[in-house]
């Protein structure tokens, strides 16, 4: 991309002005709207340029700046025939009112940020599985078929399905298979078989990254000469075997 | 039962259970009133600070529960990766401060305040359980209302809901340190 | 780093780690010699039967676990909720289709997957020759690697692990795990 800007991502046009208002280094309250205004619309079209899309938000507030700017060009009209005293309120009041709302839970979503980072630290144990085992009643396997066993695995992926990510932020899982690791476990399977077949490696290791440490632990082998990789036929399995 | 006794119990069964156990829970397994195990509790809790103990007992709500603590995160990342979880994003974040703060509160008044649309954050806040539908206002369209969660309080290390740092503080301390925020 | 919070540390570490962690891996940990570790963690032995409390330190070979005591065993079980008497509990049954599935796995995978301590359920299965320790993983802590037996075909009228119907959301879970751990 020919753009050397970075652009900041805005959650909206709030989150934007506040961005204008704070680089300006002004007071809220003392905001020039002339200017701001300006630079908001300035923004957007560089947004456009870049393809970034801009929400009807963003289009709403450019027209409410542009409304406030030219009531601010109006001459404040006391009329005076009428003995009408219209002291005319700020016209940036509202928006003003609002910046400030914003920026209240703005920074309160900063202070959760960082308590959010602290408290990730810290580790529950998992409940203990607490059923009582009668001791005179022996478990018998009979008439457990494989369909109580699909079916209790099934319970579990739609359990976790509707857990999603949710509830546990800190539940613990160990790291997956690092290179080394895999490294030993193709030593394992050789040490205990001929040969392996490559398919048979990455058998329930369905994770990406596992697969991945995997592929580099084959790689690695081969380099340090411990094992070797043949088919016995075009097309055939690709197998493993120590040299 | 002595004292000693008692909190050797509850320690136990803090323990077992992993997760939040409630004082009414307590109570009823130890036989003993409700009054009597929270001022247990609260004691051990002082203890277990004092003692500097690996474990601490932190409380959410009236409900308690053990965890290991900040300052141990180093060690204890050695024996066990923790998820990864990447945190909330920023909107997402905004979103959960206004609902903190104004629950209950509707989609409408929330995505008033941020000035965008606020669906997709609140429905991750819901999938994360750390905000759920308090039920509708009594209004044409009967529109949703939103509040946190008991989740929400253990994701952020919070006793209750009072235990969020006063808005108006944050305003004011924001006033006087208006350049420390950038 | 002094005594006390070598000895909170330590705390720490074997209350999330939940089964025997060996002197070894402890003084991996905490960087320290082994018997320095050993030393330490006998008196902390001596101090948690000293004080009474809910939690003691019993020892299995050159390894050290928490565990609750036997005289709470009547508190404890107000806790519990007795299971159905036929065949394998639901625990039992839900952690063998885990192990089915997801094998080679560690009882702390099983147990993430599940959200509840495992090794009871485990034991049963072992002690059912369904299950059968498939060796360690060589990693701090050298977690045990668990996977079916023969008998576990047998049982289920399989011809090999493969055999096990493959189900169209496991893809699903996987996906989640994918996500979660990034």
């Amino acid at each position: 991309m020919k753009y050397n800007i970075t652009l900041e991502s805005f959650e909206g046009p709030f989150d934007l002005l506040y961005h204008l208002i704070e680089k300006e280094e002004v007071d809220i309250y003392d905001i020039s709207i002339a200017k701001i205004t300006e630079q908001y619309i300035d923004y957007l079209s560089l947004m456009e340029e870049l393809d970034l899309e801009i929400t009807s938000e963003f289009l709403i507030m450019a027209a409410t700046l542009l409304e406030i700017k030219s009531k601010m060009l109006l001459p404040n009209t006391k009329i005076e025939g009428e003995q009408i005293e219209m002291e005319e309120a700020d016209p940036r009041e509202e928006l003003i009112q609002r910046l400030i709302e914003y920026k209240k839970y703005k920074i309160a979503a900063e202070k959760f940020k960082k308590r959010e980072e602290v408290h990730s630290k810290v580790f529950y144990k998992p409940r203990e599985e607490i059923e009582i085992y009668n001791e005179s009643d022996t478990i018998n396997l009979e008439g457990l078929e494989l369909k109580d066993l699909i079916k209790a695995f099934d319970n579990i992926i739609k359990k976790n399905i509707n857990k999603k990510s949710s509830k546990e932020f800190h539940k613990i899982k160990r790291e997956e298979i690092t290179i080394d690791e895999a490294m030993n476990l193709i030593r394992n399977k050789l040490n205990l078989n001929k040969h392996v077949f490559f398919d048979e490696l990455f058998e329930n290791r369905v994770t990406r990254s596992n697969i991945i440490s995997i592929f580099i632990g084959i790689l690695e082998l081969i380099k340090l000469k411990e094992i070797i990789i043949y088919q016995d036929n075009n097309f055939s399995n690709i197998k493993l075997r120590q040299i | 039962m002595d004292r000693k006794e008692i909190k050797g119990i509850i320690e136990g069964i803090l323990y077992i259970w992993g997760e939040s156990l409630s004082i009414d829970s307590m109570a009823e397994i130890l036989e003993l009133s409700k009054d009597e195990v929270k001022n247990i509790i609260e004691d051990m809790k002082n203890e277990f600070n004092y003692n500097r103990r690996g474990l601490q007992i932190i409380q959410i709500k009236d409900a308690y529960q053990l965890s290991t603590r900040v300052e141990h995160y180093d060690y204890i990342k050695k024996l066990i990766t923790p998820k990864n979880n990447k945190g909330l994003s920023n909107a997402a974040l905004e979103t959960l401060s206004i609902i903190s703060y104004k629950q209950p509160i509707t989609r409408v008044e929330i995505e008033s305040i941020r000035g965008v649309k606020c669906d997709k954050s609140i429905n991750t806040l819901i999938e994360k359980g750390l905000v759920e539908e308090k039920g509708r206002l009594d209004r044409t369209g009967k529109p949703i209302i939103y509040g946190t969660t008991n989740n929400f309080l253990k994701h952020f290390g919070l006793r209750d809901i009072n235990d969020l740092p006063k808005l108006k503080e944050l305003k004011d301390i924001d006033l006087l340190d208006e350049n420390n925020t950038k």
